[in-house]
């Protein structure tokens, strides 16, 4: 049991995790909710990728690659939030009448 | 010792799955957001067990900070279109509309499917392969930096770089677009605790989002680290109303927003010529240019990433009617 | 003398647990969101101080030291802060809901 | 119709003006200040700011490029801050405070630690008002936030010039606790505030 298997399977938990809710979930926040898991396991993947037992440095490569992944997440998500705040506005106006 | 260490590892990454799962099911929305940043947090801390603070700190940092804001300010405002802003409890607040049980079993077979598929690569990829370790190692001495991680982002995939702040730039107008001419959810009001905070910890806050830049140079840390965390200081001034955008300072926030973007092609392409290709800077100059663009990348994550909080672009506020365009 | 501040320094950090526990145990207990600050803000809060004093015994240069204090003092603001501002709300939503007038 | 923010500010009343604007007029109703006074506050920040920067840095010049801009920025935020009337502290207080702060706050603690893990679980919870006489600014946020560090006590709500505890068994005294909190406040701002009997 070392740290790269335990927690690679974990990335590829949580990965499934927010797979599942990204396709099932119908709340839209909690969708955007479950790709941004989506993504967090696909970060834990690399780092896991980059680690090497420790008197050894980690690979830097993954983690330029997550700290980039993590930078386009957000943009991702703050886009689709205003989406999400913006359709609720417009289907607020037409059940107010 | 071995074993206290992958107890820890077992209980971490046990927690962080169990998270992950609760932050999906939990019915209230605000204790969905809540459980999702304590996830956060938690894989924060995996990766610094993983040797990985800079990921780590911009986890915790953007990926949570900034992305549990962004996901509580939206929850506030669909409860103030939905009107539930004064419940305990946020439920049910996007329609939902009832999807055959059918659908879902087969959407989970698939994921099923997925999932079995990346176990399996997982398992059967080798064992510590070559990475990039050898040849980012060789090629310090030239980057300029004495951070790997920062020499990578700054220097070798410089590239990869420039296009994430492209995105983050994008991602900002395409923010401006959506939510033009959208009506603002009242701000909670915060007391006298709250301005008194306020004043003691911004000024620190500033100092230390730099210091988190300044070191990237040479230890974890960085532009998007420090960058994160000045925008956390917008965050608050916006929160608290104590900075109100105006249309007026739409075009100082335009020049915010491009200002990382064009100060790293700038430099791309002024060290190129002269035998250079773009990027690749002059051994003397490499740590100079390199602290450069990431003060102004900084300067650019911070404005962005504080703007994508604030939502829609500061249009002259229009007759409260005339906003009625149904 | 090393061995002793690291006994002292590791005592530290394991009564600072025991009070984030405390902390955690009454999150879980106790009745409603106010009761429940109370654990947070105060087992919470000494749990931090001593497994900052902790972590500062064992120190290697005063630069660490003061890092770790100022952790340490914006974290306590921080929480007094997000304490009574979690509070102010929930009487809010309390009123709101027609709960008990105050 | 789409509402505007009047309309649910009064659907609403949980989120509507009238507590918080009358916290803010009491940051706001105090003396104003006098000519240069934040000019004076700005140089202090930048003095208290320089000192971080420089700890956290080791004193390295060539960490000034970044030093001077970050520092001048967090200290020009005082421009911008909502005006608070000044304060000065009175060393011999702040040891005394130092000193009881420690000593309390470990007492609450222990104290709330006892309740979380008895199984009885003694609890007897419930609000009650307390209206200090300390000045607006640093010394009642001060009085404010160490309330909630105070054994069995929270500061919940600033209503007006009252605020209203939460406390963990409404038995204790409160008002002989809360009266030496601010007695103790006082002494640390070098303030002169009359003690006051239990109402």
């Amino acid at each position: 049991m070392t740290p790269d298997l335990i927690y690679g399977l974990t990335g590829i938990a949580v990965f499934a995790i927010g797979l599942v809710g990204a396709l099932c979930a119908q709340d839209r926040l909690r969708r955007v909710l479950a790709l941004k898991l989506c993504s967090v396991g696909a970060g834990f993947v690399l780092v896991v990728a980059a680690w090497r037992t420790p008197p050894a440095d980690p690979d830097p490569v993954p983690h330029a690659l997550v700290i980039t992944g993590i930078v386009v997440m957000i943009s991702a998500t703050a886009v689709a939030l205003a989406l999400i705040r913006r359709l609720q506005t417009l289907e607020a106006e037409d059940d107010d009448g | 010792m071995t074993d206290a260490a992958t107890l820890f590892d077992l209980l971490l990454a046990g927690s962080v799955i169990a998270l992950a799962i609760a932050s999906l099911t939990v019915r209230d929305m605000f204790a969905a957001i809540v459980l999702f940043v304590i996830f956060g947090l938690l894989s924060a801390l995996a990766w610094v067990r993983l040797s990985a603070p800079d990921v780590a700190l911009a986890e915790a940092a953007i990926g949570t900070g900034v992305t549990g804001a962004l996901l509580l300010k939206t929850l506030h405002h669909l409860r103030y279109v939905t009107g539930k802003l004064g419940e305990g409890q946020a439920r049910d607040l996007t329609p939902i509309a009832t999807v055959p049980a059918g659908v879902i079993w087969a959407n989970a077979a698939f994921c099923g499917m997925i999932t079995l598929g990346l176990a399996l690569a997982f398992l059967g990829a080798p064992q510590a392969g070559p990475g990039f370790d050898s040849l980012v190692a060789e090629a310090m001495p030239a980057s300029g930096v004495d951070h790997p991680v920062t020499a990578v982002l700054l220097n070798f995939r410089a590239y990869d770089t420039l296009m994430e702040v492209v995105v983050l730039l994008a991602a900002v107008i395409a923010v401006w677009q959506i939510e033009r001419g959208l009506s603002d959810a009242p701000a909670p009001a915060l007391g006298e605790v709250w301005q008194g905070f306020a004043r003691l910890t911004l000024p620190a806050i500033v100092v230390v989002g730099t210091y988190l830049l300044w070191k990237g140079s040479e230890a974890p840390g960085g532009a998007f680290q420090g960058g994160a965390v000045l925008a956390a200081v917008g965050l608050l001034l916006l929160l608290s109303r104590i900075y109100v955008p105006r249309p007026a300072h739409r075009g100082l926030a335009r020049w915010a927003f491009v200002l990382g973007t064009g100060a790293f092609a700038g430099v791309a392409l002024l060290v190129s010529g002269g035998g250079r290709v773009a990027f690749e800077y002059p051994a003397q100059h490499a740590y100079s240019l390199i602290l450069l663009i990431e003060g102004l990348v900084t300067i650019s994550i911070a404005v962005t990433l504080a703007a994508l909080f604030h939502g829609r672009e500061p249009v002259a506020a229009p007759a409260p009617e005339g906003r009625n365009d149904t | 003398m090393p061995d002793l501040i690291t006994f002292i320094s590791a005592a530290l950090i394991a009564a600072g647990a025991v009070f984030f526990i405390a902390g955690t145990v009454g999150l879980l207990r106790f009745p409603d969101t106010y009761c429940r600050l109370h654990a947070l803000t105060k087992a919470d809060g000494l749990g931090l101080a001593l497994i900052a004093l902790g972590i500062a015994l064992t120190a290697s240069s005063f630069g660490e030291v003061f890092r770790i204090a100022l952790i340490w003092f914006f974290v306590a603001v921080a929480s007094a802060t997000g304490g009574h501002l979690i509070a102010t709300h929930a009487r809010r939503v309390d009123r709101a809901e027609g709960k008990e007038g105050s | 119709m789409r509402k505007t923010a009047e309309q649910t500010a009064e659907q609403t009343p949980g989120h509507d003006a009238p507590r918080p604007v009358r916290a803010t007029q009491m940051v706001l109703r105090d003396t104003p200040l006098p000519p240069g006074a934040r000019w004076r506050r700005f140089a202090v920040k930048l003095v208290a700011l320089a000192l971080i920067w420089g700890v956290l840095t080791e004193f390295r010049l060539d960490a000034l490029y970044f030093g001077v801009p970050a520092i001048l920025l967090g200290a020009a935020l005082v421009f911008v801050m909502p005006v608070a009337p000044g304060w000065r502290i009175s060393p011999a207080g702040a040891v005394n405070f130092a000193l009881w702060f420690a000593v309390q706050s470990v007492r609450g603690a222990v104290d709330v630690a006892q309740r979380a893990f008895s199984p009885a679980m003694p609890l007897r919870p419930g609000f009650r008002s307390y209206a200090p006489d300390l000045p607006g600014g640093a010394p009642r946020v001060m009085f404010l936030n160490t309330i909630t560090l105070l054994p069995g006590t929270l500061s919940a709500e600033v209503a007006g010039d009252e605020v209203i505890v939460h406390m963990l068994d409404t038995r204790a005294d409160l008002e002989a606790d809360l009266g030496a909190l601010e007695a103790r406040i006082a002494a640390l701002f070098g303030l002169n505030v009359k003690s006051r009997g239990s109402t």
